[in-house]
Protein backbone atom coordinates (compact mmCIF):
# COMPACT_ATOMS: atom_id res chain seq x y z
CA UNK A 1 0.00 0.00 0.00
CA UNK A 2 1.46 3.58 -0.52
CA UNK A 3 0.08 7.05 -0.97
CA UNK A 4 1.49 9.70 -3.07
CA UNK A 5 0.47 13.23 -2.40
CA UNK A 6 0.14 16.36 -5.14
CA UNK A 7 -0.69 20.00 -4.12
CA UNK A 8 -1.88 21.79 -7.12
CA UNK A 9 -3.20 25.26 -6.55
CA UNK A 10 -5.24 24.49 -3.75
CA UNK A 11 -6.50 21.17 -4.54
CA UNK A 12 -4.66 18.83 -2.24
CA UNK A 13 -4.92 15.02 -4.17
CA UNK A 14 -4.01 11.58 -1.99
CA UNK A 15 -3.43 9.00 -4.92
CA UNK A 16 -4.19 5.85 -2.57
CA UNK A 17 -2.97 2.52 -4.17
CA UNK A 18 -2.80 -1.18 -3.07
CA UNK A 19 -4.68 -2.85 -0.20
CA UNK A 20 -6.34 -0.53 2.69
CA UNK A 21 -7.05 -2.13 5.71
CA UNK A 22 -6.10 -0.84 9.05
CA UNK A 23 -2.87 -2.39 9.12
CA UNK A 24 -1.81 0.34 6.14
CA UNK A 25 -4.32 3.04 7.01
CA UNK A 26 -2.50 4.00 10.20
CA UNK A 27 0.50 5.22 8.32
CA UNK A 28 -1.48 6.82 5.11
CA UNK A 29 -3.43 9.00 7.65
CA UNK A 30 -0.46 10.37 8.93
CA UNK A 31 0.84 11.21 5.85
CA UNK A 32 -1.96 13.17 4.40
CA UNK A 33 -3.14 14.85 7.88
CA UNK A 34 0.27 16.27 7.66
CA UNK A 35 0.29 17.13 4.39
CA UNK A 36 -3.54 18.76 4.80
CA UNK A 37 -2.55 20.78 7.93
CA UNK A 38 0.33 22.17 5.98
CA UNK A 39 -1.76 23.11 2.77
CA UNK A 40 -4.89 24.61 4.21
CA UNK A 41 -6.32 23.13 0.96
CA UNK A 42 -9.86 24.04 -0.54
CA UNK A 43 -10.48 20.80 -1.26
CA UNK A 44 -9.07 17.92 -0.77
CA UNK A 45 -9.48 14.49 -3.01
CA UNK A 46 -9.28 10.87 -2.40
CA UNK A 47 -8.48 9.00 -5.29
CA UNK A 48 -9.46 5.43 -4.87
CA UNK A 49 -8.68 4.61 -8.63
CA UNK A 50 -5.78 2.04 -7.74
CA UNK A 51 -7.17 0.51 -4.28
CA UNK A 52 -7.37 -3.62 -4.79
CA UNK A 53 -8.93 -4.35 -1.68
CA UNK A 54 -11.06 -2.07 0.99
CA UNK A 55 -12.41 -3.01 4.08
CA UNK A 56 -14.39 -0.87 6.98
CA UNK A 57 -10.74 0.63 7.76
CA UNK A 58 -11.11 2.50 4.48
CA UNK A 59 -14.44 4.04 5.45
CA UNK A 60 -13.05 5.15 8.91
CA UNK A 61 -10.08 6.62 6.74
CA UNK A 62 -13.20 9.00 5.01
CA UNK A 63 -14.58 9.68 7.63
CA UNK A 64 -11.83 11.15 9.28
CA UNK A 65 -10.68 13.09 6.69
CA UNK A 66 -14.04 14.81 6.28
CA UNK A 67 -14.23 15.56 9.44
CA UNK A 68 -10.52 17.29 9.27
CA UNK A 69 -11.31 19.26 6.43
CA UNK A 70 -14.80 20.80 8.00
CA UNK A 71 -12.48 21.46 10.60
CA UNK A 72 -9.89 23.06 8.24
CA UNK A 73 -13.16 24.96 6.39
CA UNK A 74 -12.24 22.80 3.21
CA UNK A 75 -13.93 20.24 1.15
CA UNK A 76 -13.55 16.52 0.73
CA UNK A 77 -13.86 15.00 -2.89
CA UNK A 78 -14.11 10.99 -3.12
CA UNK A 79 -12.91 10.03 -6.80
CA UNK A 80 -12.53 7.09 -8.80
CA UNK A 81 -14.13 4.00 -6.81
CA UNK A 82 -13.62 0.59 -7.98
CA UNK A 83 -17.01 -1.47 -8.17
CA UNK A 84 -15.70 -3.61 -4.81
CA UNK A 85 -15.31 -0.49 -2.76
CA UNK A 86 -18.51 1.16 -3.73
CA UNK A 87 -19.72 -2.01 -2.72
CA UNK A 88 -18.22 -1.70 0.61
CA UNK A 89 -19.24 1.87 1.65
CA UNK A 90 -22.49 1.34 0.20
CA UNK A 91 -22.81 -1.69 2.26
CA UNK A 92 -21.76 -0.15 5.14
CA UNK A 93 -24.60 2.03 5.30
CA UNK A 94 -23.06 5.13 3.41
CA UNK A 95 -26.37 5.38 1.24
CA UNK A 96 -26.50 9.08 2.46
CA UNK A 97 -23.41 9.77 1.31
CA UNK A 98 -24.01 8.51 -1.89
CA UNK A 99 -22.87 11.84 -3.46
CA UNK A 100 -19.40 10.16 -2.85
CA UNK A 101 -20.10 7.65 -5.78
CA UNK A 102 -20.49 10.35 -8.23
CA UNK A 103 -17.35 12.72 -7.21
CA UNK A 104 -18.02 14.82 -3.86
CA UNK A 105 -18.80 14.90 -0.26
CA UNK A 106 -19.93 18.66 0.17
CA UNK A 107 -20.24 20.50 3.90
CA UNK B 1 -23.17 -32.70 7.33
CA UNK B 2 -19.15 -33.16 7.15
CA UNK B 3 -16.92 -31.15 5.26
CA UNK B 4 -15.34 -31.74 2.20
CA UNK B 5 -12.00 -29.59 3.18
CA UNK B 6 -10.96 -27.78 6.13
CA UNK B 7 -8.33 -25.76 7.51
CA UNK B 8 -6.95 -24.63 11.00
CA UNK B 9 -4.68 -21.52 11.10
CA UNK B 10 -3.15 -19.59 13.76
CA UNK B 11 -0.68 -16.15 13.64
CA UNK B 12 -0.11 -13.63 16.19
CA UNK B 13 -2.28 -10.51 16.05
CA UNK B 14 -0.04 -8.19 14.69
CA UNK B 15 -1.54 -5.67 12.07
CA UNK B 16 0.42 -7.20 9.50
CA UNK B 17 -1.10 -10.25 9.56
CA UNK B 18 -4.60 -8.94 8.29
CA UNK B 19 -3.39 -9.15 4.76
CA UNK B 20 -1.91 -13.04 5.56
CA UNK B 21 -5.00 -13.85 7.32
CA UNK B 22 -7.63 -12.66 4.04
CA UNK B 23 -5.27 -14.33 1.73
CA UNK B 24 -4.85 -17.91 3.18
CA UNK B 25 -8.27 -17.95 3.27
CA UNK B 26 -9.22 -16.89 -0.17
CA UNK B 27 -6.44 -19.60 -1.20
CA UNK B 28 -8.74 -22.08 0.70
CA UNK B 29 -11.82 -21.14 -0.70
CA UNK B 30 -10.42 -20.62 -4.13
CA UNK B 31 -10.92 -24.85 -5.00
CA UNK B 32 -14.57 -23.68 -5.29
CA UNK B 33 -13.75 -22.30 -8.11
CA UNK B 34 -15.40 -19.02 -6.93
CA UNK B 35 -16.12 -15.53 -9.05
CA UNK B 36 -13.63 -12.85 -7.95
CA UNK B 37 -16.76 -10.68 -6.25
CA UNK B 38 -17.33 -13.90 -3.70
CA UNK B 39 -13.54 -13.95 -3.28
CA UNK B 40 -13.76 -10.13 -2.60
CA UNK B 41 -16.42 -10.09 -0.35
CA UNK B 42 -15.10 -13.01 1.87
CA UNK B 43 -11.53 -11.68 2.21
CA UNK B 44 -13.07 -8.45 3.43
CA UNK B 45 -15.04 -10.03 5.89
CA UNK B 46 -12.65 -12.19 7.29
CA UNK B 47 -10.36 -9.04 7.35
CA UNK B 48 -12.79 -7.16 9.69
CA UNK B 49 -13.22 -10.07 12.36
CA UNK B 50 -9.19 -10.38 12.10
CA UNK B 51 -9.24 -6.63 12.41
CA UNK B 52 -11.59 -6.53 15.56
CA UNK B 53 -9.72 -9.11 17.20
CA UNK B 54 -6.29 -7.09 16.66
CA UNK B 55 -8.15 -4.00 17.60
CA UNK B 56 -10.86 -4.82 20.25
CA UNK B 57 -10.10 -8.24 21.25
CA UNK B 58 -6.22 -7.97 21.94
CA UNK B 59 -6.46 -4.27 22.26
CA UNK B 60 -2.93 -4.62 20.40
CA UNK B 61 -1.45 -6.75 22.40
CA UNK B 62 0.16 -9.81 20.58
CA UNK B 63 -1.51 -12.89 21.68
CA UNK B 64 -2.68 -15.25 19.42
CA UNK B 65 -5.58 -15.78 16.12
CA UNK B 66 -7.15 -18.67 15.26
CA UNK B 67 -9.06 -19.58 11.75
CA UNK B 68 -10.76 -22.36 10.94
CA UNK B 69 -12.53 -22.38 7.72
CA UNK B 70 -14.70 -25.46 6.54
CA UNK B 71 -15.96 -26.24 3.28
CA UNK B 72 -19.50 -28.70 2.73
CA UNK B 73 -20.86 -30.56 -0.18
CA UNK B 74 -23.75 -27.70 -0.63
CA UNK B 75 -20.83 -24.93 -1.88
CA UNK B 76 -21.42 -23.92 2.40
CA UNK B 77 -18.25 -21.90 3.70
CA UNK B 78 -17.55 -21.20 7.58
CA UNK B 79 -15.21 -19.56 8.46
CA UNK B 80 -14.59 -19.04 12.27
CA UNK B 81 -12.31 -16.12 13.47
CA UNK B 82 -11.32 -16.72 17.35
CA UNK B 83 -9.65 -14.77 20.04
CA UNK B 84 -8.91 -15.20 23.45
CA UNK B 85 -8.90 -11.20 23.91
CA UNK B 86 -11.26 -9.24 26.52
CA UNK B 87 -14.71 -10.34 25.47
CA UNK B 88 -17.40 -8.44 24.67
CA UNK B 89 -20.04 -7.14 27.26
CA UNK B 90 -23.41 -6.79 24.86
CA UNK B 91 -22.91 -8.29 21.64
CA UNK B 92 -26.62 -6.85 19.83
CA UNK B 93 -25.26 -3.33 20.98
CA UNK B 94 -21.64 -3.71 19.22
CA UNK B 95 -23.53 -5.11 16.06
CA UNK B 96 -25.22 -1.88 15.65
CA UNK B 97 -24.10 -0.15 12.75
CA UNK B 98 -21.46 2.67 13.74
CA UNK B 99 -21.60 1.62 17.21
CA UNK B 100 -17.58 1.76 18.24
CA UNK B 101 -15.73 1.67 20.95
CA UNK B 102 -12.56 3.03 19.85
CA UNK B 103 -13.22 6.09 17.66
CA UNK B 104 -9.51 7.69 18.39
CA UNK B 105 -8.73 4.73 16.03
CA UNK B 106 -10.83 5.96 13.74
CA UNK B 107 -13.44 2.66 13.80
CA UNK B 108 -15.80 3.38 11.95
CA UNK B 109 -17.75 1.00 13.95
CA UNK B 110 -19.21 -0.70 10.42
CA UNK B 111 -17.30 -3.80 10.61
CA UNK B 112 -19.80 -5.92 11.32
CA UNK B 113 -22.31 -4.30 9.02
CA UNK B 114 -19.91 -5.12 6.73
CA UNK B 115 -20.09 -8.94 7.37
CA UNK B 116 -23.20 -9.19 7.50
CA UNK B 117 -23.40 -7.40 4.14
CA UNK B 118 -21.22 -9.73 2.65
CA UNK B 119 -22.00 -13.01 4.21
CA UNK B 120 -25.28 -14.82 4.60
CA UNK B 121 -24.93 -15.32 8.33
CA UNK B 122 -22.72 -13.83 11.01
CA UNK B 123 -22.93 -15.36 14.37
CA UNK B 124 -20.68 -13.75 17.15
CA UNK B 125 -20.51 -15.95 20.54
CA UNK B 126 -18.51 -13.63 23.52
CA UNK B 127 -17.45 -14.19 27.04
CA UNK B 128 -16.46 -11.31 28.89
CA UNK B 129 -12.55 -11.74 29.77
CA UNK B 130 -12.56 -15.05 27.58
CA UNK B 131 -12.90 -14.17 23.96
CA UNK B 132 -14.60 -13.90 21.05
CA UNK B 133 -15.57 -16.13 17.90
CA UNK B 134 -16.93 -14.50 15.01
CA UNK B 135 -18.43 -17.32 12.48
CA UNK B 136 -18.87 -16.53 9.06
CA UNK B 137 -21.34 -18.39 6.79
CA UNK B 138 -21.35 -17.79 3.22
CA UNK B 139 -22.97 -20.06 0.31
CA UNK B 140 -21.06 -19.97 -3.00
CA UNK B 141 -23.11 -19.78 -6.22
CA UNK B 142 -19.71 -20.20 -8.54
CA UNK B 143 -19.46 -19.80 -11.65
CA UNK B 144 -22.78 -21.79 -12.93
CA UNK B 145 -24.78 -19.50 -9.97
CA UNK C 1 16.72 -15.19 17.79
CA UNK C 2 12.77 -15.63 18.19
CA UNK C 3 10.89 -14.54 15.25
CA UNK C 4 8.96 -11.62 14.12
CA UNK C 5 6.32 -13.24 13.41
CA UNK C 6 5.19 -17.15 12.96
CA UNK C 7 2.01 -18.80 12.01
CA UNK C 8 0.67 -22.52 12.15
CA UNK C 9 -1.43 -24.34 9.60
CA UNK C 10 -3.26 -27.72 9.28
CA UNK C 11 -5.26 -29.27 6.80
CA UNK C 12 -6.01 -32.66 5.08
CA UNK C 13 -3.80 -34.57 2.69
CA UNK C 14 -6.04 -33.69 -0.06
CA UNK C 15 -4.03 -33.20 -3.18
CA UNK C 16 -6.47 -29.93 -3.73
CA UNK C 17 -4.66 -28.41 -1.03
CA UNK C 18 -0.91 -28.40 -2.52
CA UNK C 19 -2.16 -25.24 -3.87
CA UNK C 20 -3.74 -23.91 -0.72
CA UNK C 21 -0.73 -24.55 0.81
CA UNK C 22 2.20 -22.87 -1.02
CA UNK C 23 -0.16 -19.98 -1.48
CA UNK C 24 -1.09 -19.44 2.37
CA UNK C 25 3.26 -19.79 3.06
CA UNK C 26 3.81 -17.41 -0.26
CA UNK C 27 0.75 -14.46 1.81
CA UNK C 28 2.65 -14.96 5.41
CA UNK C 29 6.04 -14.55 3.55
CA UNK C 30 4.99 -11.66 1.35
CA UNK C 31 5.08 -9.25 4.39
CA UNK C 32 9.05 -9.46 3.43
CA UNK C 33 8.44 -7.69 0.47
CA UNK C 34 10.48 -10.63 -1.26
CA UNK C 35 11.40 -10.71 -5.14
CA UNK C 36 9.19 -12.78 -8.03
CA UNK C 37 11.78 -15.36 -8.31
CA UNK C 38 12.27 -16.14 -4.54
CA UNK C 39 8.21 -16.15 -3.71
CA UNK C 40 8.23 -18.94 -6.50
CA UNK C 41 11.30 -20.94 -4.74
CA UNK C 42 9.64 -20.67 -1.98
CA UNK C 43 6.40 -22.03 -3.30
CA UNK C 44 8.07 -24.11 -5.46
CA UNK C 45 9.63 -26.18 -2.47
CA UNK C 46 6.74 -26.24 -0.06
CA UNK C 47 5.05 -27.75 -2.96
CA UNK C 48 7.04 -30.68 -3.31
CA UNK C 49 7.73 -30.94 0.80
CA UNK C 50 3.45 -30.85 0.94
CA UNK C 51 3.09 -33.37 -2.27
CA UNK C 52 5.51 -35.78 -0.52
CA UNK C 53 3.94 -36.06 2.75
CA UNK C 54 0.37 -36.67 0.46
CA UNK C 55 2.11 -39.02 -2.12
CA UNK C 56 4.24 -40.73 0.79
CA UNK C 57 3.93 -39.88 3.92
CA UNK C 58 0.57 -40.81 4.16
CA UNK C 59 -0.14 -42.86 0.54
CA UNK C 60 -3.06 -41.17 -0.21
CA UNK C 61 -4.78 -41.68 3.00
CA UNK C 62 -6.79 -38.69 4.02
CA UNK C 63 -4.80 -37.60 7.08
CA UNK C 64 -3.58 -34.02 8.65
CA UNK C 65 -0.50 -31.92 7.72
CA UNK C 66 1.05 -29.22 9.54
CA UNK C 67 3.36 -26.58 8.14
CA UNK C 68 4.21 -23.86 10.17
CA UNK C 69 6.30 -21.04 9.25
CA UNK C 70 8.59 -18.25 10.78
CA UNK C 71 10.15 -15.29 10.32
CA UNK C 72 13.59 -13.93 11.88
CA UNK C 73 14.88 -10.57 12.26
CA UNK C 74 17.70 -11.38 9.78
CA UNK C 75 15.57 -11.93 6.74
CA UNK C 76 15.34 -15.76 6.99
CA UNK C 77 12.56 -17.42 6.41
CA UNK C 78 11.86 -21.23 8.22
CA UNK C 79 9.07 -23.91 7.18
CA UNK C 80 8.07 -26.75 8.49
CA UNK C 81 6.03 -29.44 6.98
CA UNK C 82 5.30 -32.41 9.48
CA UNK C 83 2.91 -35.72 8.63
CA UNK C 84 2.47 -38.14 11.01
CA UNK C 85 2.61 -40.88 8.05
CA UNK C 86 5.04 -43.70 7.41
CA UNK C 87 8.30 -42.36 7.46
CA UNK C 88 11.16 -42.36 6.00
CA UNK C 89 13.64 -45.59 6.76
CA UNK C 90 16.92 -44.26 4.77
CA UNK C 91 17.00 -40.59 4.67
CA UNK C 92 20.08 -40.63 2.74
CA UNK C 93 18.86 -42.42 0.02
CA UNK C 94 15.58 -40.87 0.02
CA UNK C 95 17.55 -37.45 -0.57
CA UNK C 96 19.17 -38.88 -3.68
CA UNK C 97 18.44 -37.13 -6.85
CA UNK C 98 16.32 -39.44 -8.94
CA UNK C 99 16.03 -42.08 -5.68
CA UNK C 100 11.83 -42.92 -5.61
CA UNK C 101 9.26 -45.62 -4.15
CA UNK C 102 6.47 -44.66 -6.56
CA UNK C 103 7.91 -44.15 -10.21
CA UNK C 104 4.23 -46.41 -11.01
CA UNK C 105 2.77 -42.74 -9.95
CA UNK C 106 5.23 -41.08 -11.90
CA UNK C 107 7.21 -39.46 -9.15
CA UNK C 108 10.54 -38.23 -10.93
CA UNK C 109 12.53 -39.06 -7.47
CA UNK C 110 13.75 -35.01 -7.53
CA UNK C 111 11.50 -33.41 -4.77
CA UNK C 112 14.04 -33.23 -2.44
CA UNK C 113 16.77 -32.08 -4.96
CA UNK C 114 14.07 -29.49 -6.02
CA UNK C 115 13.87 -27.96 -2.40
CA UNK C 116 17.78 -28.17 -1.66
CA UNK C 117 18.70 -25.94 -4.97
CA UNK C 118 15.73 -23.51 -3.84
CA UNK C 119 16.41 -23.42 -0.17
CA UNK C 120 19.77 -22.95 1.53
CA UNK C 121 18.81 -25.51 4.02
CA UNK C 122 16.67 -28.53 3.90
CA UNK C 123 16.37 -30.64 6.92
CA UNK C 124 14.53 -34.00 7.65
CA UNK C 125 13.87 -35.89 10.44
CA UNK C 126 11.98 -38.98 10.35
CA UNK C 127 10.73 -41.93 12.27
CA UNK C 128 9.93 -45.31 10.15
CA UNK C 129 5.56 -45.44 11.37
CA UNK C 130 5.71 -42.01 13.24
CA UNK C 131 5.97 -39.85 10.48
CA UNK C 132 8.40 -36.87 8.71
CA UNK C 133 9.29 -33.39 8.78
CA UNK C 134 10.60 -31.36 6.41
CA UNK C 135 12.68 -28.35 7.54
CA UNK C 136 12.96 -26.05 4.88
CA UNK C 137 15.47 -22.54 5.67
CA UNK C 138 15.89 -19.92 3.11
CA UNK C 139 16.99 -16.12 3.70
CA UNK C 140 15.67 -13.52 1.69
CA UNK C 141 17.58 -10.47 -0.21
CA UNK C 142 14.42 -8.89 -1.02
CA UNK C 143 14.46 -5.48 -3.11
CA UNK C 144 17.69 -4.30 -1.70
CA UNK C 145 19.44 -7.32 -1.75
CA UNK D 1 -5.11 -25.97 -14.75
CA UNK D 2 -5.92 -27.08 -17.92
CA UNK D 3 -4.87 -28.56 -21.05
CA UNK D 4 -6.03 -28.27 -24.81
CA UNK D 5 -5.11 -30.40 -27.30
CA UNK D 6 -4.77 -30.19 -31.03
CA UNK D 7 -3.72 -32.51 -33.78
CA UNK D 8 -2.31 -30.90 -36.96
CA UNK D 9 -0.99 -33.37 -39.46
CA UNK D 10 1.02 -35.99 -37.07
CA UNK D 11 2.24 -33.01 -34.70
CA UNK D 12 0.73 -33.75 -31.74
CA UNK D 13 0.61 -30.10 -29.51
CA UNK D 14 -0.59 -30.18 -25.76
CA UNK D 15 -1.01 -26.52 -24.75
CA UNK D 16 -0.79 -26.86 -20.78
CA UNK D 17 -2.26 -23.56 -18.64
CA UNK D 18 -2.46 -22.36 -15.16
CA UNK D 19 -0.73 -24.13 -12.21
CA UNK D 20 1.11 -27.96 -12.21
CA UNK D 21 1.69 -29.74 -9.60
CA UNK D 22 0.57 -33.51 -8.54
CA UNK D 23 -2.82 -32.82 -8.29
CA UNK D 24 -3.57 -31.50 -11.93
CA UNK D 25 -0.71 -33.75 -13.24
CA UNK D 26 -3.11 -36.94 -12.96
CA UNK D 27 -6.03 -35.78 -15.23
CA UNK D 28 -3.63 -33.64 -17.74
CA UNK D 29 -1.43 -36.57 -18.07
CA UNK D 30 -4.94 -39.69 -18.83
CA UNK D 31 -5.99 -36.68 -21.41
CA UNK D 32 -2.34 -36.63 -23.11
CA UNK D 33 -1.75 -40.31 -22.99
CA UNK D 34 -5.39 -41.10 -24.72
CA UNK D 35 -4.93 -38.61 -27.20
CA UNK D 36 -0.99 -39.55 -27.98
CA UNK D 37 -2.26 -43.60 -28.16
CA UNK D 38 -5.35 -42.71 -30.70
CA UNK D 39 -3.21 -40.62 -32.56
CA UNK D 40 0.42 -42.37 -32.58
CA UNK D 41 1.37 -38.74 -33.10
CA UNK D 42 5.10 -38.29 -35.03
CA UNK D 43 5.44 -35.23 -32.71
CA UNK D 44 3.91 -34.98 -29.37
CA UNK D 45 5.02 -30.92 -28.59
CA UNK D 46 4.42 -30.23 -24.87
CA UNK D 47 3.83 -26.36 -24.57
CA UNK D 48 4.21 -24.30 -21.41
CA UNK D 49 3.99 -20.87 -22.37
CA UNK D 50 0.73 -20.75 -20.25
CA UNK D 51 2.20 -22.77 -17.22
CA UNK D 52 2.60 -20.15 -14.13
CA UNK D 53 3.97 -22.89 -11.71
CA UNK D 54 5.48 -26.43 -11.93
CA UNK D 55 7.19 -28.25 -9.26
CA UNK D 56 8.36 -31.63 -9.91
CA UNK D 57 5.11 -33.48 -11.02
CA UNK D 58 5.97 -31.62 -13.96
CA UNK D 59 9.59 -32.86 -14.53
CA UNK D 60 7.40 -36.80 -13.61
CA UNK D 61 4.91 -35.39 -16.37
CA UNK D 62 7.75 -34.43 -18.80
CA UNK D 63 9.85 -38.21 -18.59
CA UNK D 64 6.30 -40.00 -18.80
CA UNK D 65 5.47 -38.72 -21.95
CA UNK D 66 9.44 -38.78 -23.05
CA UNK D 67 8.81 -42.41 -22.33
CA UNK D 68 5.10 -42.98 -23.77
CA UNK D 69 7.05 -41.74 -27.25
CA UNK D 70 9.77 -43.60 -27.19
CA UNK D 71 7.04 -46.47 -26.96
CA UNK D 72 4.97 -45.05 -29.82
CA UNK D 73 8.21 -44.54 -31.92
CA UNK D 74 7.57 -40.70 -32.51
CA UNK D 75 9.36 -37.77 -30.60
CA UNK D 76 8.95 -35.73 -27.86
CA UNK D 77 9.24 -31.59 -28.03
CA UNK D 78 9.03 -29.27 -25.35
CA UNK D 79 8.06 -25.97 -26.20
CA UNK D 80 8.35 -21.94 -24.19
CA UNK D 81 9.41 -22.47 -21.36
CA UNK D 82 8.78 -19.82 -18.71
CA UNK D 83 12.15 -18.89 -17.13
CA UNK D 84 10.76 -20.11 -13.51
CA UNK D 85 10.15 -23.61 -15.12
CA UNK D 86 13.14 -23.48 -17.35
CA UNK D 87 14.71 -22.86 -13.25
CA UNK D 88 13.18 -26.29 -11.73
CA UNK D 89 14.06 -28.06 -15.04
CA UNK D 90 17.37 -27.39 -14.67
CA UNK D 91 17.98 -27.66 -11.08
CA UNK D 92 16.00 -30.43 -10.95
CA UNK D 93 19.93 -31.98 -12.52
CA UNK D 94 18.09 -32.01 -15.56
CA UNK D 95 21.25 -30.34 -17.56
CA UNK D 96 21.24 -33.77 -19.58
CA UNK D 97 18.45 -33.09 -21.06
CA UNK D 98 19.30 -29.49 -21.93
CA UNK D 99 18.11 -29.47 -25.36
CA UNK D 100 14.65 -29.20 -24.49
CA UNK D 101 15.13 -25.51 -23.74
CA UNK D 102 16.01 -25.23 -27.34
CA UNK D 103 13.32 -26.97 -28.53
CA UNK D 104 13.35 -30.92 -28.55
CA UNK D 105 14.06 -33.76 -27.04
CA UNK D 106 15.70 -36.64 -29.40
CA UNK D 107 15.77 -40.09 -28.93
N1 LIG E 1 -13.14 -9.52 18.81
C1 LIG E 1 -13.67 -8.55 19.59
N2 LIG E 1 -13.34 -8.48 20.90
C2 LIG E 1 -13.86 -7.52 21.69
N3 LIG E 1 -14.72 -6.55 21.26
C3 LIG E 1 -15.07 -6.58 19.95
C4 LIG E 1 -14.58 -7.57 19.06
N4 LIG E 1 -15.13 -7.33 17.84
C5 LIG E 1 -15.92 -6.25 17.98
N5 LIG E 1 -15.90 -5.78 19.25
C6 LIG E 1 -16.67 -4.64 19.79
O1 LIG E 1 -17.71 -4.33 18.88
C7 LIG E 1 -17.62 -2.99 18.44
C8 LIG E 1 -18.15 -2.84 17.03
O2 LIG E 1 -17.33 -3.57 16.10
P1 LIG E 1 -17.36 -3.22 14.56
O3 LIG E 1 -18.78 -3.16 14.08
O4 LIG E 1 -16.46 -4.14 13.85
O5 LIG E 1 -16.79 -1.73 14.48
P2 LIG E 1 -15.32 -1.16 14.74
O6 LIG E 1 -14.31 -2.26 14.62
O7 LIG E 1 -15.15 -0.13 13.66
O8 LIG E 1 -15.34 -0.58 16.11
C9 LIG E 1 -16.15 -2.63 18.60
O9 LIG E 1 -15.92 -1.24 18.69
C10 LIG E 1 -15.82 -3.39 19.90
O10 LIG E 1 -16.24 -2.68 21.03
N1 LIG F 1 6.94 -37.28 3.82
C1 LIG F 1 7.47 -38.48 3.42
N2 LIG F 1 7.09 -39.64 4.03
C2 LIG F 1 7.60 -40.83 3.63
N3 LIG F 1 8.49 -40.96 2.63
C3 LIG F 1 8.93 -39.87 1.99
C4 LIG F 1 8.43 -38.59 2.34
N4 LIG F 1 9.03 -37.67 1.53
C5 LIG F 1 9.85 -38.37 0.73
N5 LIG F 1 9.80 -39.70 0.99
C6 LIG F 1 10.56 -40.77 0.31
O1 LIG F 1 11.68 -40.18 -0.36
C7 LIG F 1 11.62 -40.51 -1.76
C8 LIG F 1 12.21 -39.40 -2.60
O2 LIG F 1 11.42 -38.22 -2.49
P1 LIG F 1 11.53 -37.09 -3.60
O3 LIG F 1 12.96 -36.73 -3.82
O4 LIG F 1 10.63 -35.97 -3.20
O5 LIG F 1 11.00 -37.77 -4.92
P2 LIG F 1 9.54 -38.25 -5.34
O6 LIG F 1 8.50 -37.54 -4.52
O7 LIG F 1 9.45 -37.86 -6.78
O8 LIG F 1 9.51 -39.74 -5.12
C9 LIG F 1 10.16 -40.79 -2.02
O9 LIG F 1 9.96 -41.58 -3.18
C10 LIG F 1 9.75 -41.50 -0.73
O10 LIG F 1 10.15 -42.84 -0.73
Amino acid sequence: MSVRIYLAEDILTAYLSGELDHHVVRTIREEIDEAAERAHPAVLVLDFRDVTFMDSSGIGLVMGRYALMQELGGELKIENLPNHIKKVMRLAGLERLANMETGGVRK
Amino acid sequence: MKPLNEMKLSFPSKSANEAFARTAVAAFVAALDPTVDELTDIKTAVSEAVTNAIVHGYRESIQTIYITAAIYPDNRVVIRIRDKGCGIEDIQKAMEPLYTTSPEGERAGLGFAVMQSLCDKVKVTSRPGKGTTVTLTRTLAGRNG
